[in-house]
């Protein structure tokens, strides 16, 4: 069991796989809001993609001897253990993000582990394949953008996706192809796409938002933006932009709301609490330490309860009730079930 | 190029060119130590000088190559500084350098005018190429020395002769370029070249006397004396002798050079030798290049093979070699037939060759001479498959020594040594081998000075008396005859004549009879 | 001097000019041989001035932690450049190498780390053997091997994260125990470098490939075996990539085709040529290569260390790398660089 | 030297027998045919497989629409490939050239608004990084290869400060974003201004000092530098060129997308030296041109168009590629084959 650390001796620790993906960049921000907030400095680590320079850049940090409260972005899900066994040797506390090996829970590895948390790919996939179907009126065929292969994240929105297709037999899906989470890439894929299957293709589903603003401008560029319906995870203030403006027809049919700030900060506070010693992390019910978060599916209806959270005014409110209501309460993103995430 | 704010008119009087106290040095090495010489107008002068005197390096000093650590140039009176290759055109100085110096992948035309395309030139336009007037203008500097090379071809594409010409007419170029009278400085043209354009080019030189002025370097004694006006001997790195032609011999040119006699360049021939071939040659052929060539060679005797340029010789060395395939025939080493024939195969089995590209084929540049003595046959200086450096650098010394290889320290890089002590290290590679049983030797005097080519070749015949064989590809007909115990002559890859040295005693002229 | 001027000539007896000892290559040399290592403990200086808790804290075990898969593959790539050739696959090679080792290591136990490296020299060899007889340049066939490997792995992994799953222990010892307080792993490289030093300068293999690099013609007609030298070079790139995966599957227990070890490639090009190996081959000092590696490593985690902004800190690594070879390049062979 | 001497012509022309090897310059190499006649086959393989969607119009503009940033990018890679040195920067150089533009036009930031002055603004970035390598290179002997890549990251660092944390710049002028789709007789603009420069580079190797200049650095540098070429300045030159060409392709890039991003050149290094590499030109220097890269540039892309259109599972596509990659190559070089060939 390890003792609290004083406040003053914590310095917060943002990992993230770069600096320059916009959800990464608000990853960045939550952090910075956080630690304002809590006024404890924060380092930013930027793993440049790599799982090596990720690792390595956390141990540098710890290394100068700094009691560090966490939180990663994993790269890779294998890099979890690793990074777990560093902090623990110094006596930190992390919390992981997104990616983790499923049997690698916080439980067997003690309270310097303290949570993983991600939102449920499977409900994402499952979220957006529906809103997809039913702005084609339940017919139709749609093409889906994958993430770069190997990765979980996308994997399970995949599985989401293919799910709720089930239930929506004259709905097919083409193909799937990966974009590797690359906007440009999602363009030139999209691209053949449209060119194999012509007008057929009636929907476009891509596995995150920046992928969308690729597929978006192929289509665009085809001449087709008023035929073709789209859907994603993420959405970003362009697309938000767009479906105000009712782009293509009301283009963007289904999104799924979640921020990287409220991720960010959410494991950062989570990894401070337990350093403070203001929640022992032993005690916890296991759904706290492996955890999905709510995701509100947004569609164009109900678009406008979304629009206030990227006011940087809101942040801030929002960085408050997080100190308040404590990282599994507070809306519009609680703590939904515990993990592992099943697939179905 | 800076003129110096006293420049003196140009008189009639005023040399060409006028080198002060010259020095250049390698790090330790001084390749150029102090040389003061005159290059008057209207003249030929001969540079000579043992390999490695230093004749290549101050050479690349008039043109801009190298800088000198001291001492002063003056071109027509004026003090000049030669930063740049641009900088000796432009003050009229055209070279042909002792490596060949072409562009290999553009074509004749742009090589010819490559030193005025650098600068500003009326074949270009705002960096564009007019290309007609550079093909034209091409042209008819290569109808000056005599070749009707087409100005268009790639210069990769062209005959080693051929590539020659172009450098020649490349240097003569620069007489266009400055309206000046030009000096034209050539290192050793002629080792590559045959009889036939070695006069071509010899005319040429006379008639630039009139306009300009020559710097000829060369090893072969009895050109520099037919081509000369004056005659400067170079040694280790210091001018040792100027002396205008009708002052000197042959012989006391090889005693300025080389501080020794000549030696009187007799040979025994080899007594008819009963003992069983080291290499027969039956029926060897290669479609579009040679055909069935055969001969059979006891140990200790040599077999020259005579021909043009484009006559399959060197094909026929290669193929010996296993660098190139032959598709008829065979070849058999002390009895042994080569099967699947590969360099490696010829090398393991005893064969030894020099090729006429040293630099590429013949060397590794870049290793220690050291190095590149034990790295075909490393005798005792491997252990194994481990290397023993310092038997290496003990046998490389005593070959240093016995082939007066200079500078004397075999663990600078080869590359760095002057031409004819390149051939002498490449030479020791094989010799100092006891596997080596058949020389195959394509032009092994070329680049040398008569003092190393004296030397290589009494390695050879030492070599022979040890019980080698020898394929010689002479230079000349009258080594072929001096070294052959037989002699190949060969046009368009086949066999035209083939004499016996030891019953016939053919002339040169019998053997050009049946070139060409 | 007039026209006819005659010098004497020189005394017969006079000695030729020979070079004073061997103080001229050697004095060219000395800052070729230990000029990988001041950069490296320049960095190493400047990093710990800035943050002197960085050397107190451990910080050099967590760069060699780093720097051991680099200086692994910056040692295969270096064989390669060496004969003049490049392999780009050597990354890609590292995370099938770890793919393979995560399947076997359970069922196989210790003979699963000895399978890997025997089928990735394998295949290493392979790389070489159809550059050499199949008279292709090394970019463009590497780049091939390179693609054929990612979706290897791709398919073995069923594109997720392989866990080894039983006998991670066997490879424990390579990050758990540390000598002279710096982790195992390292120490591996470490002596891959001398052997690979040793090699090269004292077997007559090693002559030939350098000889190789240098004029793959002059050495071909001295009756090397040249093409075989070359698919040895590969080889020598398979074993260290067989290694670092090893080391991937030590660290995290598990690989992923986008995962651990597939970012190496430049890192050890970089390591390679930090460490002097000429890109044009024929030169390189397997010992230098172990600073090269330790410098490529120490950059980014020294930025961190130092408290360099993130955003900046890509432009810092381009900067200090160009800078760091410019200092540490031999250029006495430098006439022709490219 | 004020004389003049207008010389007589010293020998009269000569006949003279031409060498057995002379041959006459060749316009159209029959070597470079092989290329040619694998991309046809590409083709004829794609179209059997897709009879339906292959050889369709909008397929082949969308083939030359993907091939367009590749060509750009082509054009001073093999520029600087044919003097015998390498360019690693450019996926750097188009992430700051496209950055620069995106910043400097209407975009979502509302940054500056230079209008055309944008273009210039970015080349000049583009071209200030091929000066910084160029320079570096020659006067510092560093291998290009280095200096290079580390101006890849320089490039990249640029794009990323630049990005900072305010959100996605994008491109506000939607005329702008779909030029690069929009068609002139019947090509999209992208894939005409693609081929202008191509046209341009060819032209510039074929009649300018500095395209012929680059061959002859690229034969032999020290036998460049002797014929008085200065080497150092036309390498610094072809470097500028080759920075203005990244540039161009990330402008070009960021227009394709919509947005600016500093990774809008990810994969476009590899992808271009493969080409330069299938098209035949050597990576020693000296043998190739623009011609051969834009054949090997239209073979990967029809590939990876193909690939796509042929259903093959998207983890196998990049070992379909390297087997592509690995036989054409193999194919080009096995009639070449001799004992004495050095391929490094
Ligand atoms: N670039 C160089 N670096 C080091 N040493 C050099 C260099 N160039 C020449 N030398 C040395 O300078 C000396 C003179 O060489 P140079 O090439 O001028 O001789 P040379 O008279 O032309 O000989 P040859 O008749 O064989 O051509 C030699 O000892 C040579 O090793
Ligand atoms: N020496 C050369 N090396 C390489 N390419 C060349 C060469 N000469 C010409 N070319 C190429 O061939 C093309 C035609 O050149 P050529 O000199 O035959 O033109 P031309 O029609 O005779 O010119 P003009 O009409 O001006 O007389 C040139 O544009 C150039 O691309
Ligand atoms: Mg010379
Ligand atoms: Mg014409």
């Amino acid at each position: 069991a390890s003792q609290p650390i004083d406040k003053k001796d914590i310095v917060l620790v943002a990992s993230v796989i770069n600096t320059t993906n916009p959800y990464m960049a608000s990853m960045i921000q939550g952090a910075q809001a956080l630690s304002k907030k809590l006024g404890v400095p924060l380092q930013i680590v930027d793993s440049e993609g790599s799982s090596q320079t990720e690792i390595s850049k956390i141990q540098a940090i710890l290394a100068q001897g700094k009691k560090v409260a966490l939180m990663v972005n994993t790269v890779a899900s294998s890099d979890a253990p690793t990074i777990v066994n560093a902090v623990k040797a110094a006596g930190g506390y992390v919390s992981i993000w997104w990616n983790k090996p499923d049997d690698y829970e916080p439980w067997n590895v003690g309270n310097n582990f303290v949570a993983f948390q991600k939102y449920s790919g499977v409900q994402s996939g499952e979220c957006t394949a529906n809103a997809l179907a039913k702005s084609l009126n339940g017919k139709g065929n749609i093409v889906a953008l994958a993430g770069v292969q190997d990765s979980t994240t996308s994997q399970t929105r995949v599985a989401g996706l293919k799910e709720a297709l089930k239930a929506y037999p004259n709905i097919h899906l083409l193909d799937t192809q990966p974009a590797n989470w690359d906007p440009q890439q999602a363009l030139q894929v999209t691209q053949s796409l449209l060119a194999k299957y012509g007008n057929q293709v009636n929907g476009v589903w891509s596995a995150d938002d920046g992928m969308t603003v690729g597929s978006i401008q192929a289509v665009q560029n085809a001449g087709r933006i008023n035929d073709v319906k789209f859907a994603s995870d993420g959405l970003y203030p362009p697309e938000i932009k767009d479906m105000q403006d009712h782009m293509g027809n009301d283009a963007i049919v289904g999104e799924t709301f979640h921020r990287g700030y409220m991720a960010a900060a959410i494991g950062l506070y989570t990894a401070y609490q337990a350093a403070t010693g203001a929640i022992d992390p032993s005690k916890l019910p296991h759904e706290k330490r492996d955890s999905l978060f709510q995701l509100e599916c947004v569609t164009p209806q109900n678009l406008s309860d979304y629009t206030k959270y990227d006011d940087p005014n809101y942040i801030s409110s929002w960085m408050d009730s997080l100190i308040k209501d404590g990282p599994w309460n507070t809306p519009p993103t609680p703590l939904v079930a515990g993990g592992p995430e099943k697939l179905p | 190029m800076t003129n110096a704010p006293l420049a003196p008119a140009t008189g009639l009087h005023t040399p060409a060119l006028r080198l002060t106290n010259v020095v250049k040095s390698f790090g330790a090495v001084q390749a150029v130590r102090n040389v003061s010489l005159e290059v008057p107008r209207n003249e030929v002068v001969g540079l000579i000088g043992e390999n490695g005197a230093g004749k290549s390096t101050l050479l690349k000093i008039l043109t801009g190559l190298h800088q000198p650590d001291s001492g002063t140039i003056e071109a027509h009176g004026r003090r000049v500084n030669f930063r740049r290759p641009q900088d000796a055109v432009a003050a009229g100085i055209g070279v042909v350098h002792q490596e060949q110096s072409l562009l290999t992948n553009l074509s004749v035309a742009e090589n010819i005018a490559m030193n005025a395309l650098s600068s500003k030139d009326a074949a270009t336009r705002y960096g564009i190429y007019r290309w007609s007037r550079l093909n034209r203008e091409a042209a008819q500097v290569l109808a000056r020395v005599g070749s009707s090379v087409d100005p268009r071809t790639t210069v990769g594409d062209l005959s080693f002769v051929d590539r020659q010409m172009v450098e020649i007419a490349r240097a003569l170029r620069v007489d266009e370029a400055v309206h000046a009278s030009p000096l034209v400085i050539l290192d050793e043209p002629t080792s590559v070249l045959e009889r036939s354009e070695t006069e071509i080019l010899e005319r040429e030189i006379r008639a630039l006397k009139r306009i300009g002025s020559v710097l000829f370097v060369s090893h072969r004694l009895d050109e520099i004396l037919r081509i000369c006006d004056r005659v400067i001997v170079m040694r280790h790195g210091q001018v040792v002798a100027d002396r205008r032609r009708e002052e000197v011999t042959e012989d006391d040119l090889f005693r300025l050079m080389v501080g020794k006699e000549a030696t009187a360049r007799t040979r025994q021939k080899a007594a008819q030798n009963p003992a069983a071939p080291v290499i027969e040659v039956r029926g060897l052929g290669r479609r579009g290049s040679f055909k069935d060539i055969s001969f059979s060679l006891s140990p200790g005797s040599c077999l020259a093979i005579v021909g043009a340029m484009g006559s399959g010789r060197e094909s026929v060395s290669r193929a010996l070699f296993g660098a190139e395939p032959f598709d008829s025939g065979t070849i058999e080493i002390a009895g042994k037939p080569a099967r699947s024939w590969s360099i490696r195969r010829a090398v393991r089995s005893g064969l030894a060759y020099i090729p006429a590209e040293r630099k590429v084929e013949g060397m590794v540049g870049g290793l220690s001479a050291a190095e590149n003595l034990a790295l075909a046959h490393p005798g005792p200086a491997a252990w194994g498959p481990f290397l023993k450096r310092r038997e290496q650098a003990k046998g490389a010394a005593e070959w240093f020594e016995r082939l007066d290889v200079r500078p004397r320290d075999p663990r600078l890089p080869l590359g760095s040594f002057s031409g004819g002590n390149q051939q002498k290290v490449v030479l020791a590679k094989w010799l100092s081998a006891k596997e080596s049983k058949v020389l195959v030797l394509d032009h092994p005097l070329r680049g040398l000075d008569p003092g190393a080519a004296q030397t290589v070749n009494e390695q050879i015949r030492t070599a022979q008396s040890g019980g080698a064989a020898v394929v010689l590809l002479p230079d000349t007909l009258e080594e072929a005859l001096e070294m052959g115990d037989q002699v190949l002559v060969m046009r368009d890859g086949e066999v035209t004549a083939r004499f016996d040295l030891s019953t016939d005693s053919p002339t040169s002229l019998d053997l050009l009879e049946k070139m060409v | 001097m007039t026209d006819n001027a005659v010098l004497q000539p020189e005394p017969l007896s006079a000695a030729p000019p020979t070079p004073k000892g061997p103080t001229r290559p050697r004095r060219a040399g000395i800052w070729r041989s230990i000029g990988p290592l001041a950069v490296f403990v320049a960095l190493l200086v400047l990093v710990a001035v800035l943050t002197p808790t960085f050397l107190t804290g451990g910080g050099l075990g967590i760069l060699t932690v780093t720097a051991a898969p680099i200086l692994l593959v910056a040692l295969g790539q270096a064989m390669v450049l060496n004969v003049g050739s490049i392999d780009l696959s050597n990354a890609a090679l590292v995370v099938f190498s770890a793919m393979v080792l995560a399947q076997t290591l359970g069922p196989l136990a210790a003979a699963a780390p000895l399978l890997t490296l025997a089928l990735m020299t394998l295949i290493g060899a392979a790389n070489g053997f159809l550059i050499a007889f199949g008279q292709i340049p090394s970019f463009a066939l590497t780049l091939g091997t390179l693609g054929i490997l990612q979706a290897a792995s791709l398919e073995v992994s069923h594109a997720t994260t392989v866990y080894a799953t039983a006998n991670t222990d066997l490879l424990a010892p390579l990050f758990g125990t540390a000598l002279a307080g710096l982790p195992l792993a390292f120490w591996v490289g470490v002596v891959c470098a001398v052997l690979l030093w040793a090699a090269l300068r004292f077997t007559r293999a090693g002559q030939g490939v350098t000889a190789v690099g240098l004029n793959e013609s002059g050495a071909l007609f001295s009756g090397l075996r040249t093409r075989w030298l070359k698919v040895a070079a590969f080889a020598l790139s398979g074993l260290m990539s067989g290694l670092a995966g090893i080391l991937v599957i030590a660290q995290a227990g598990a690989a992923s085709s986008f995962g651990l070890g597939s970012d190496l490639l430049l890192p050890g090009i970089t390591a390679a040529i930090l460490g002097g190996t000429a890109i044009t081959g024929g030169v390189t000092n397997p010992l230098n290569i172990v600073f090269g590696a330790l410098t490529v490593g120490l950059v980014p985690i020294g930025a961190t260390s130092v408290g360099i902004n993130p955003q900046a800190q890509s432009l810092v690594y381009g900067l200090v790398i160009i800078v760091a070879v410019a200092l540490t390049m031999g250029r006495k062979r430098a006439g022709v660089v490219k | 030297m004020t004389e003049k001497v207008s010389g007589p012509r010293l020998l009269e022309p000569q006949p003279a027998n031409r060498g057995p090897e002379a041959r006459p310059h060749r316009r159209l190499q029959l070597k470079s045919l092989g290329e040619v006649a694998a991309l046809i086959a590409l083709i004829v393989v794609f179209a059997a497989l897709n009879p339906t969607s292959f050889l369709t119009p909008q397929n082949m503009r969308t083939i030359l629409e993907l091939a367009s940033l590749p060509l750009v990018v082509g054009v001073g890679s093999t520029l600087v490939i044919l003097t015998g040195s390498i360019d690693l920067s450019v996926e750097g150089v188009m992430g700051a050239g496209g950055m620069t533009f995106v910043l400097l036009t209407a975009n979502s930031r509302g940054t500056a608004d230079l209008g055309f002055w944008a273009l210039p603004a970015a080349l000049l970035v583009g071209m200030g990084l091929g000066l910084l390598i160029g320079l570096v290179h020659t006067a510092l002997k560093v291998p290009s290869f280095i200096v290079s890549l580390g101006t890849w990251f320089i490039g990249l660092g640029i794009a990323t400060l630049l990005y900072g944390d305010s959100g996605i710049p994008f491109l506000s002028d939607a005329a702008l974003k779909s030029w690069p789709t929009r068609l002139t007789i019947g090509l999209p603009n992208a894939f005409l201004l693609a081929a202008v420069i191509v046209l341009a580079g060819i032209a510039v190797t074929r009649f300018t000092r500095l395209g012929r200049f680059a061959y002859a650095i690229g034969n032999n540098e020290e036998i460049a530098r002797a014929n008085g070429i200065p080497v150092g300045r036309y390498k610094v030159y072809i470097f500028v060129a080759a920075g203005a060409c990244s540039a161009a392709a990330g402008i070009l890039a960021s227009l394709q997308l919509g947005q600016g991003s500093s990774t809008v050149g990810n994969g476009n290094l590899f992808t271009t030296i493969a080409a330069v590499v299938i098209g035949g030109t050597s990576l020693g220097g000296g043998r190739g041109g623009i011609l051969r890269t834009a054949v090997g540039v239209l073979m990967l892309t029809v590939l990876n168009n193909g690939l796509i259109l042929s259903g093959v599972s998207p983890n196998l596509q990049s070992a379909v590629s390297g087997a592509v990659l690995i036989a054409a190559v193999l194919a080009a070089a096995w009639p070449h084959r001799s004992r004495l060939r050095i391929v490094k």
